[in-house]
């Protein structure tokens, strides 16, 4: 069976997952659905897994594959078929997608138990999936816009999963509205590569874009520009990142699933996908390295400050997609994709963990609140431990790997981009501290009265559960993790998962090691052989010295954490005290959100009232009442005229009569 | 003396004849107790022996009695229009107050008389003939809108159309004068030879006796600024002949328009269409706007007269065939979508005391369906809505007007039209609808019901075969034509190609 | 005397008969008033018969007449029937029929 | 056949007067599902292939005023008599579900509105055109205002006085359209035979000069009936006065009808002014769009909502079929059938929710999706159509549309394209307003979230079917209107190849595009038709 | 001698019209449009027209004047008020009145009809005598002479119709109006004189009895 076909079937069963649970919403039970779901995605993985195999059965250069069903709208001389690309980078992809969904939807299977709405919970969540996959696998632009949307709508979904939760459905419609922009960023560069070149299809698009394009003439940049809006707004790059952190109003799983592991990185395989065209257009390459560069910096300080778990963890996942982002569009295209995939690993860890210390406390998300859970919930904390080593690339985790072989290959282009890997050094800092100020902060200490009660009683704590933004208590009809929490510890599908996440958090970074093997950029080479970038190739001993570095760093980040979280708990207070602006400044988020409402939200809604309020009544209701008043008016006079006195008509009668007869006396000749 | 006695047509002037002997006949019956009941049937006896002579003289024209009359198509058309409408008054007047204070016999000759003078009008070829068919059409009209003699408005409504009209009158007839010596004929035809012997292209003589007969004949069709007296008599007359003068004096009038000038003063055209074509923008006008917010539905019907009038006068504007046809057209539909409604209103008046005022009307919908479907059709016709003859008589029209180079006139139809909407609209919703805030409460109707000259209530009188009929009739050839227009279209064009062709 | 005279003299007596409608209120008079412009006409025809040296403006003038005592008859009528409804002989109190 | 369907709903109609009261409801349901079924017979029979007229009739009607009596369905009109036939079962079947007053009439005048609305897609003579274009409103005139609600109380309109409002608006435009009709053909006859023929007419061509006015009296028809911008008056009371089962048909068809016209007979009559005035109209369409959307999302009046959001919708399809290339009509005509399909099943949701509720203002709607998730997928589904989701057959139209739009005049598609992002917050905001969030009164919770009811699902389940359906087989209408569409407008850029040329302004691409089938290639359709 | 007649009879013309509408008193209104009638028949006389001029005298002078003394006499015809209810028309009026002069009398002097400044043709003897009349009423003009008949008819019934007495047993209006009916002394005289005026013009009518049954 080819390549292809498999991967039609890679998408067929989350599909099919996902209406079979909708349908069957009252004949199924709970477990069945929850079964089906994780079992069709499991399927999905064994697919990915058989095309993996089939594509690598063929020479490398001719490891690219079209396939399409039927001419989904082809007149006019647009040509949009119903069509699939499979080469090495779908296929990679597809497997991260396929196997870290796998692992989450087995976490959600035991951490919705109690949930009323489970399953719409897995329906949505198969349905997220096969929209990602139909993202990764699309054949043509318009394709890739529809998996691009339904992603959106997927998160949209589960974000606003608890729909009675004001904070949930306007978070919700935030991140919507935001993907929705990003869209209308794809449509539009899809109509300007339309207009060049005459279709919509990758492989004619990627053969025909050298002849037509002179490098970084103004068509080819518009082009890159537009694509890039669409990927910063789905992966939560600067200015369009807002959305990212309340979207944690969703469930935990969906948070480690959608918002970090997998759609949220959809822009990086954007920007891999059409390397071609960003590689025509230098411009527009810089400005998404500069944008990643930034975003995470910026994302990495305001992780630094933030007292809610999810937040603090969804901040990190930006600054580490900012990494991503940066590396794909200097052209370390295998190096991102690498890390995108570490990071699938670990961050799913992270969240996955925060679930259930978050469980564990009651749905309480403040750190603040937290400690002491070391000795509460051991397997917890080992795999939380297991995913923060990685998250701040500490030694030999994965995350150590992927991350400094982004820096490398930034070194080793040189100039600016030397700049640029210092930068992320910096970055890199950032990490490691604020990742361990999580850690210090949870997990060693006096356990917090959650904590205890869960070591001295071993029953989970739980009281009516309260929204954490509002406070206001929430109607657990809806579905919400009820009275009945689960934590990691008592429930094997959730240790099973993250189980296994954590191994591959630490070992997932073997497969690539400076030196000794590089699976990854040989497996995705042939996507990548044209690449101008493709000499470029940091030397081994480089490439050590940067991990070397960057080891050096993630240590160092940690001792400072451990110093200010642990050693000494007073100098934050302090150094909160001594660098209050700056303090300010990162806990409101670099007042990002009140921009945009200042710039868009604001106006918009302006307009919307003058519109309603004058507009309406005056000009359009105007023009009717307007007119109606004269012709109403004129029959007034003519009602006046009409007096009733004979005489009066005589009068007009012969009044109208010398008019005439003026007329035609001016007439005569 | 040698006198040559003119020769006479027996079989042409029949129709003529047979209304004559009629109206003496009808005026007798009143006399000798016996036959006192009769008048109406003698009445419809007589219209229909007419409208069989004339049926028998179609498509075969000539010319009677040394130029005084021709009985061509366009003439037997708009006779057969008249006598159409005539029968429909007798109709609707069996049981009316009117011809009973008048006496059924008196009342039926009056309408005779006036038939016969719309008759000769229709035909009339000659300046004479003209002026005295003009008056023998309008002095029983005088009279009978003055019938209702315990009605203060009736006799209001017969002395102001008296002296206005009189007034009328005397204008054209000296207008007349002036053409007559301009010209020294009084025959039509002498008339045009006249001005091109005498040279008097564009001579002010010329055209002030054009004008004088203009206003003449404007007034007779109620076109603006000639229009005063007609929402006023509409309302004061007897309804039945409020519905016979709407309709058959309109007909004879245009009729008569049209043959006097385009033909006779066919010559004079530049100088008279575009006076014409204001006069009808004008009535569009002043019709459209004075019937909005109307609440006495005759008085309405006539503020849409005059509108319809200004609609027509289009079709003597262009002067061409097609403007012939659709003018003989329209007046056909016209008399339709009329009868239909002034059939409904009377058989409201008779049965509530709420007169003709528009709260009559309303429930109808509900209370008497056979009722409220005719008078519905009716405004929807007079509005021009499609699937109606209305419709196609606008059509014809406006084809008509954009044919002649006035489509400025043919948009201002169109704009009359929309006005004109939210009159008809509103009778039909009072029927159908529930009531809107204004009309509620609307000012209280110029005649009060309740006031003692009211007349009695007959509350069957909506299920009469000689009220709804009439009504049901009209309102089904209102559809009939609108939907296969055909025959009509012929007959319109054969008067039409009467006059041209 | 040419006939413009005749003609002109006729135009007068026909403003006359005109403004005497206007400015009257009396029925009868204004009966009297269209009288005079009937005759105004009469006038006008008998001058233009002579002009033209034909007879027909004459005889219209003869039915004219007969038509002008037609009106008379029925205007005197309608005044006896007002005057019998007890309605005043003054045609601006009939004014009901208006607007 | 275009006879029957035409005339299959007036017999029933007729017929029903006749029948027990009772049963006049569920017959005229059989009337109009028959009209379907023959709509679907001639949808099955009908030529994908060819652009010629199909089902033609032609009759002389009037001879002397050159008016026949002819039909014929192409590619332009197929789907949407479908659409026409497909409404109308809904609308009619969720009022027969219903008590209704005077049921006779009331279904009677469904009944004529459907054959009213037929003809007018069917017509193929242009006086026949503009008589059915006028004769549609009579019966929702009597719809609106006899079982329509009085807005008094909340200082709206009574139902009379709204509707009234709505038929002298929009027969302001349908009369000058008569007067400009007739003119076109007496001017194009000029002398000669008088024909009202749209392909005859097509022939014989008009004048520049006489094109310009003729042009904008057919226009202010079409726009005043959308509504489009500044001509929607009449639209925000008639809406709130309508009855929802004839306010869904109604918003669901007769719009289509205005936009229809101008593929039927403005493009192919009037050309050159077509062309002179594409920035005016497309101008005029933005603005629709945006003003649209903004109304769309500050209204609280569901029905509004909706309402201005189609406003917004036949703004695009304008501003597509003034693209005036095939990409753009094409995507017009599916986004036509599209809106329709998803309007109405709205309006009908707004009826479920007015029963449930008790209110149309969303403000006292909510978290209806707990006890009626049912309902909730479905509106659920109707929403992302509205908001165009890509995936959606919406998509695609408004796809097509911006395209064409953007390959002819880019900046105006930079302007509508942010009518998308618009829609999305008003379409998710009305769904969400009435099904997530807090019950808005929690003492009426029973009765908020009620379960869709099984026969009300039969009416609503079936047009959200169509709505996947064609979500997952847009090319099932394009590949059928695309030939006619492509010939109507070849004659357009016909006359405006040269400024076509400039709009794209790389003509070694558009050499490129040539050879690889890109868009330009019917600059080369049936040249003899091209128009110097 | 021409001149003079002219000028005489013309100015008595325009002297019996001034004073019909000057004339407080319709009774003196009637009595100057007599004057107004004589000279107008002298003028017709100056045109040759000895039919018309008699007839003038005979139908008008005699007939309808009495008719009009008759009626005034019966309805009482009392001055009326000098107040104006009507605005403006006090004003209008006279104006118009000129204008209307005016401009017809500038139709007929910038008139190009060169006949207009004759005397008219020389006409042969018996021009407008009742012969001549005569023979063109019955040739030419029969017509219109016989509708004029029949209008006459119809004026006389319509003048019963209106003003006719009503009988005994006719109920309702009739009843009313018979108690209407005026005390004054010529009362008795008014219904006779309408019966015989107008047998004095058309085919004497019976007055027709009356039903309403």
């Amino acid at each position: 069976m080819s390549a292809t076909a498999w991967a039609w079937l890679v998408l067929l069963f989350p599909l099919l997952g996902s209406i079979a649970i909708a349908l069957g919403f009252r004949a199924l039970p709970q477990k069945a659905a929850g079964a089906i779901g994780t079992i069709s995605i499991g399927l999905a993985f064994a697919c990915g897994i058989a095309a993996l195999i089939s594509l690598l059965g063929d020479e490398p250069e001719a490891r690219h594959h079209a396939s399409s069903l039927y001419d989904y709208a082809s007149v006019a001389g647009l040509e949009i078929k119903l069509g699939i690309f499979v080469d090495p980078l779908s296929i990679f992809m597809v497997l991260v997608v396929t196997g870290v969904s796998a692992l989450i939807h087995l976490y959600s299977y035991g951490y919705m138990q109690s949930d009323e709405g489970y399953h719409r919970f897995f329906s949505y969540l198969n349905f997220f999936v096969f929209s990602m996959l139909l993202l990764v696998l699309a054949g043509n632009f318009v394709l890739l816009i529809v998996g691009w949307a339904f992603v959106g709508f997927a998160s949209y979904a589960l974000i606003s999963f608890w729909y009675r939760r004001e904070t949930a459905t306007r978070a919700g419609m935030k991140a919507f509205v935001i993907n929705v922009v990003g869209d209308i960023g794809l449509v539009l560069a899809a109509f300007l590569i339309f207009r060049e070149l005459g279709s919509f299809d990758y492989g004619e698009v990627f053969e025909r874009a050298p002849e037509v394009f002179t490098t970084n003439e103004w068509t080819i940049v518009a082009i890159c520009l537009l694509l890039l809006l669409g990927a910063f707004a789905k992966s939560a790059q600067l200015p369009l990142h807002t959305w990212l952190p309340d979207a944690m109003e969703g469930p935990t799983p969906v948070s480690s699933l959608i918002h970090a592991a997998t759609m949220v990185t959809a822009g990086v395989y954007l920007i891999a996908r059409t390397h071609v065209l960003f590689e025509l257009a230098p411009t527009a390459a810089d400005v998404a390295a500069f944008t990643g560069l930034a975003t995470l910096l910026v994302a990495g300080t305001m992780a630094l400050v933030m007292t809610d778990l999810k937040r603090a963890i969804a901040y990190s996942t930006m600054s580490q997609i900012g990494y991503m982002i940066m590396g794909v569009s200097i052209g370390a295209y295998s190096a991102g994709l690498f890390h995108l995939m570490t990071h699938a690993f670990f961050k799913a860890l992270l969240f996955m963990a925060a679930g259930s210390i978050i469980a564990a406390m009651a749905n309480e998300q403040n750190i603040d609140r937290m400690s002491g859970f070391g000795r509460a919930m051991r397997f917890t904390s080992m795999t939380m431990l297991a995913g923060a080593l990685a998250l701040a690339a500490f030694p030999g985790t994965s995350g150590f790997f992927s991350k400094d072989e982004i820096l490398a290959f930034a070194g080793a282009r040189g100039g600016i981009y030397a700049a640029m890997m210092v930068l992320g050094y910096a970055g890199a800092l950032l990490t490691a501290v604020y990742t361990f100020r999580l850690v210090f902060r949870i997990l060693p200490g006096r356990p917090c009265p959650e904590a205890r009660e869960l070591i001295d009683t071993g029953h989970v704590a739980h009281e009516a559960p309260r929204n954490p933004a509002t406070g206001e208590p929430e109607d657990t009809d809806v579905g919400f993790p009820g009275p009945e929490h689960h934590i990691a510890e008592g429930n094997w599908p959730m240790r099973a998962a993250m189980a296994v996440l954590a191994v591959l958090a630490i070992v997932g970074g073997w497969v690539q090691v400076p030196g000794l093997d590089h699976v990854i950029t040989t497996f995705l080479d042939p996507v990548f052989e044209g690449s101008a970038f493709a000499h470029v190739h940091p030397s081994a001993g480089t490439e050590w010295l940067g991990l070397g570095v960057g080891g050096l760093i993630s240590v160092a980040g940690i001792g400072i954490a451990y110093l200010f979280y642990v050693a000494q708990p007073q100098r934050p207070a302090i150094l909160r005290q001594q660098l209050r602006p700056l303090h300010t400044l990162f806990v409101d988020k670099w007042y990002f959100d009140e921009l945009i409402d200042l710039l868009v939200v604001r106006p918009a809604l302006a307009v919307g009232r003058f519109a309603n309020r004058v507009f309406e009544r005056f000009v359009v209701d105007g023009l009717v009442t307007g007119t109606e008043g004269t012709v109403r008016g004129a029959g007034g006079v003519v009602r006046a005229v009409q007096n009733g006195f004979v005489r009066s008509y005589a009068l007009l009668l012969i009044a109208g009569f010398a008019g005439l007869a003026l007329y035609f006396l001016l007439s005569s000749s | 003396m040698n006198f040559n006695e003119p020769h006479i047509d027996y079989a042409g002037i029949s129709p003529i004849i047979a209304l004559t002997v009629g109206l003496c006949v009808v005026l007798l019956s009143a006399v000798f107790n016996p036959f006192r009941r009769w008048a109406p049937a003698l009445t419809m006896v007589t219209l229909g022996a007419t409208a069989g002579l004339l049926i028998w003289q179609w498509d075969d024209p000539k010319t009677l009695i040394t130029g005084a009359l021709r009985l061509d198509d366009l003439a037997i058309s708009i006779s057969l229009i008249a006598i159409l409408t005539a029968t429909f008054c007798v109709l609707l007047s069996i049981r009316e107050r009117a011809s009973e204070e008048a006496g059924s016999g008196e009342y039926h000759s009056l309408l005779l008389g006036s038939v016969l003078g719309m008759v000769l009008l229709a035909q009339a070829t000659n300046l004479v003939t003209f002026f005295v068919a003009l008056e023998t059409l309008s002095i029983p009209l005088y009279i009978l809108c003055a019938t209702n003699l315990r009605r203060e408005g009736s006799l209001e409504s017969g002395l102001k159309y008296l002296i206005v009209g009189s007034i009328g009158s005397a204008t054209l007839l000296y207008g007349m004068a002036f053409l007559y010596g301009g010209t020294g004929s009084t025959g039509f035809a002498g008339i045009a030879d006249g001005i091109a012997k005498n040279g008097l292209d564009g001579d002010p003589l010329i055209l002030i006796g054009i004008a004088m007969a203009a206003v003449g004949l404007a007034f007779k069709t109620s076109i603006a600024p000639f229009h005063q007296w007609t929402p006023d008599v509409y309302q004061g007359a007897p309804t039945p002949i409020t519905g016979f003068m709407a309709v058959a004096t309109k007909a004879a009038a245009f009729a008569v328009f049209l043959r006097f000038f385009d033909v006779a003063l066919g010559s004079q055209l530049d100088s008279w269409q575009p006076a014409l074509a204001a006069l009808a923008a004008i009535s569009i006008v002043v019709g459209n706007v004075g019937a909005l917010g109307q609440n006495s539905l005759k008085r309405l019907l006539g503020y849409s007269g005059i509108a319809q009038a200004g609609y027509m006068l289009g079709g003597v504007v262009v002067v061409s065939e097609t403007g012939a046809s659709s003018l003989v057209f329209y007046l056909a539909a016209y008399a339709l979508m009329n009868l239909a409604a002034f059939a409904v209103i009377v058989a409201r008046e008779r049965e509530t005391v709420f007169g003709d005022d528009i709260r009559a009307v309303r429930g109808l919908g509900a209370e008497r369906p056979l009722l409220a479907w005719p008078l519905t059709i009716s405004m929807l016709a007079l509005a021009g809505l499609p699937a109606t003859a209305g419709f196609i008589g606008k059509l014809y029209l406006i084809e008509a007007l954009v044919e002649g180079d006035y489509t400025w006139l043919a948009v201002l139809i169109a704009v009359g039209t929309m006005i004109s909407l939210a009159y008809y609209l509103r009778v039909v919703a009072a029927m159908w609808m529930r009531p809107e805030g204004e009309a509620a409460t609307g000012a209280t109707p110029v005649i009060a019901g309740a006031s003692p000259e009211a007349d009695p209530v007959d509350p069957e009188a909506g299920r009469r075969w000689y009220l709804a009929g009439p009504a049901l009739l009209a309102a089904a050839a209102t559809i009939f034509f609108g939907v296969i227009p055909q025959p009509l279209v012929d007959f319109a064009s054969h008067a039409g190609a009467a006059l041209f062709g | 005397m040419t006939s413009e005279w005749f003609v002109v003299l006729s135009a007068l007596l026909f403003a006359a008969g005109a403004v005497g409608i206007l400015i009257r209120r009396s029925p009868m008079v204004i009966l009297l008033c269209l009288e005079l412009m009937l005759n105004a006409g009469n006038l006008a025809l008998v001058a233009f018969s002579r002009m033209v040296g034909n007879g027909q403006g004459q005889v219209f003038a003869v039915i004219v007449m007969v038509v002008a005592a037609c009106e008379v008859v029925v205007g005197l009528g309608l005044i006896v029937a007002i005057f019998r409804r007890r309605l005043p002989l003054n045609v601006d109190d009939l004014r009901e029929l208006r607007g | 056949m275009s006879n029957s369907i035409l005339w299959t709903p007036l017999v029933f109609g007729l017929l029903g007067l006749f029948l027990p009261t009772r049963a006049v409801g569920w017959w005229a349901v059989l009337g109009t599902v028959v009209t379907l079924g023959l709509a679907i017979a001639t949808a099955l029979g009908f030529d994908s292939g060819s652009s010629a007229l199909q089902y033609a009739v032609d009759e002389p009607w009037i001879s002397g005023l050159g008016v026949d009596y002819s039909l014929g369905i192409d590619g332009l009109n197929l789907f949407l008599i479908l659409l026409t036939a497909v409404l109308w079962v809904g609308g009619v079947a969720f009022a027969a579900f219903r008590e209704q007053e005077r049921p006779k009439s009331f279904y009677f005048l469904m009944l004529v509105a459907e054959t009213a609305t037929l003809g007018a897609f069917l017509a193929q003579d242009l006086l026949l055109f503009v008589l059915f274009f006028d004769l549609m409103l009579v019966p929702f005139y009597f719809l609106f205002g006899a079982w329509g609600h009085d807005r008094t109380a909340e200082g709206g309109l009574t139902a009379s006085a709204a509707t009234l409002k709505m038929i002298v608006y929009t027969l302001i435009g349908s009369l000058l359209m008569l007067v400009a009709a007739i003119a076109t053909a007496v001017i194009a006859a000029d002398g000669g035979h008088l024909t009202f023929s749209i392909s005859a007419l097509q022939q014989q061509g008009l004048g520049e000069g006489s094109q310009r006015w003729i042009f904008w009296f057919f226009a202010a028809a079409f726009l005043v009936k959308m509504p489009a911008f500044l001509l929607h008056g009449w639209m925000p009371d008639a809406y709130r006065a309508a009855p929802l089962p004839a306010l869904a048909v109604f918003s669901g068809v007769l719009a289509k009808v205005g936009a229809y016209g101008f593929l039927r007979v403005v493009l192919p009559l009037f050309p050159d002014a077509t062309v002179e005035f594409q920035e005016v109209v497309l101008v005029i369409a933005l603005a629709s769009i945006l003003y649209g959307s903004v109304m769309a999302f500050t209204q609280t009046n569901v029905r509004l909502i909706a309402g201005y959001s189609s406003v917004a919708q036949l703004g695009f399809i304008t501003a597509g079929i003034f693209a005036l290339r095939a990409d753009g009509s094409d995507g017009a005509i599916l986004q036509m059938v599209n809106h329709g399909l998803v309007v109405a099943p709205v309006f009908i949701i707004v009826a479920l929710l007015l029963e449930r509720t008790g209110t149309e203002d969303i403000r006292g709607m909510g978290g209806m999706a707990l006890r009626a998730p049912v309902l909730a997928a479905l509106f659920l589904v109707v929403a992302l159509a509205t908001l165009a989701m890509p995936g959606s057959a919406n998509f695609v139209g408004e796809f097509y549309i911006l395209n064409g739009l953007f390959q002819a005049k880019i900046v105006f598609a930079f302007v509508a394209i942010s009518g998308v992002a618009m829609s999305a917050y008003y379409a998710l905001r009305l769904y969400q307003g009435a099904m997530h969030n807090r019950p808005a009164s929690q003492q009426n919770q029973g009765l908020l979230s009620r379960e869709i009811g099984v026969r009300d699902g039969l009416v609503l389940v079936p047009l959200v079917l169509c709505i996947l359906g064609l979500a997952l087989y847009p090319q099932l209408i394009l590949e059928r209107t695309a030939p006619t569409v492509e010939r109507t407008v070849a004659r357009i850029r016909g006359g405006e190849t040269p400024e076509a040329r400039l709009a794209t302004n790389r003509p070694r691409h558009e050499i490129e595009l040539e050879n690889h089938g890109g868009p330009v290639h019917y600059y080369d359709w049936e040249p003899t038709l091209i128009k110097p | 001698m021409e001149e003079v007649l002219f000028f005489g009879s013309a100015l008595g013309a325009l002297g019996g019209a001034v004073g019909v509408i000057a004339m407080r008193n319709p009774f003196y209104s009637v009595l100057a449009l007599i004057v107004h009638l004589f000279s107008l028949a002298a003028l017709f006389l100056l045109l040759t027209a000895a039919f018309v001029a008699a007839a003038q005298v005979v139908v008008y002078a005699g007939a309808v004047m009495v008719l009009y003394v008759f009626v005034v006499a019966y309805v009482g015809g009392g001055g009326e008020s000098a107040w104006e209810p009507i605005p403006a028309q006090r004003f209008l009026a006279p104006l118009l009145g000129i204008a209307l002069f005016v401009e017809l009398a500038i139709a007929v002097l910038s008139s190009s009809l060169l006949a207009l400044g004759t005397d008219g043709p020389d006409v042969p003897a018996g021009f407008g005598d009742p012969a001549a009349i005569g023979r063109l009423l019955l040739e030419k003009f029969l017509l219109p002479f016989e509708a004029s008949s029949i209008l006459l008819l119809l004026a006389a019934v319509g003048a019963i119709v209106l003003a006719g007495r009503r009988r005994e047993g006719v109920g309702g209006p009739s009843e009313r109006f018979a108690e209407e009916e005026p005390s004054s002394p010529e009362a008795p005289a008014i219904p006779r004189s309408f019966d015989e005026v107008p047998s004095e013009e058309g085919p004497p009518t019976p007055s027709p009895t009356r039903g309403s049954a």
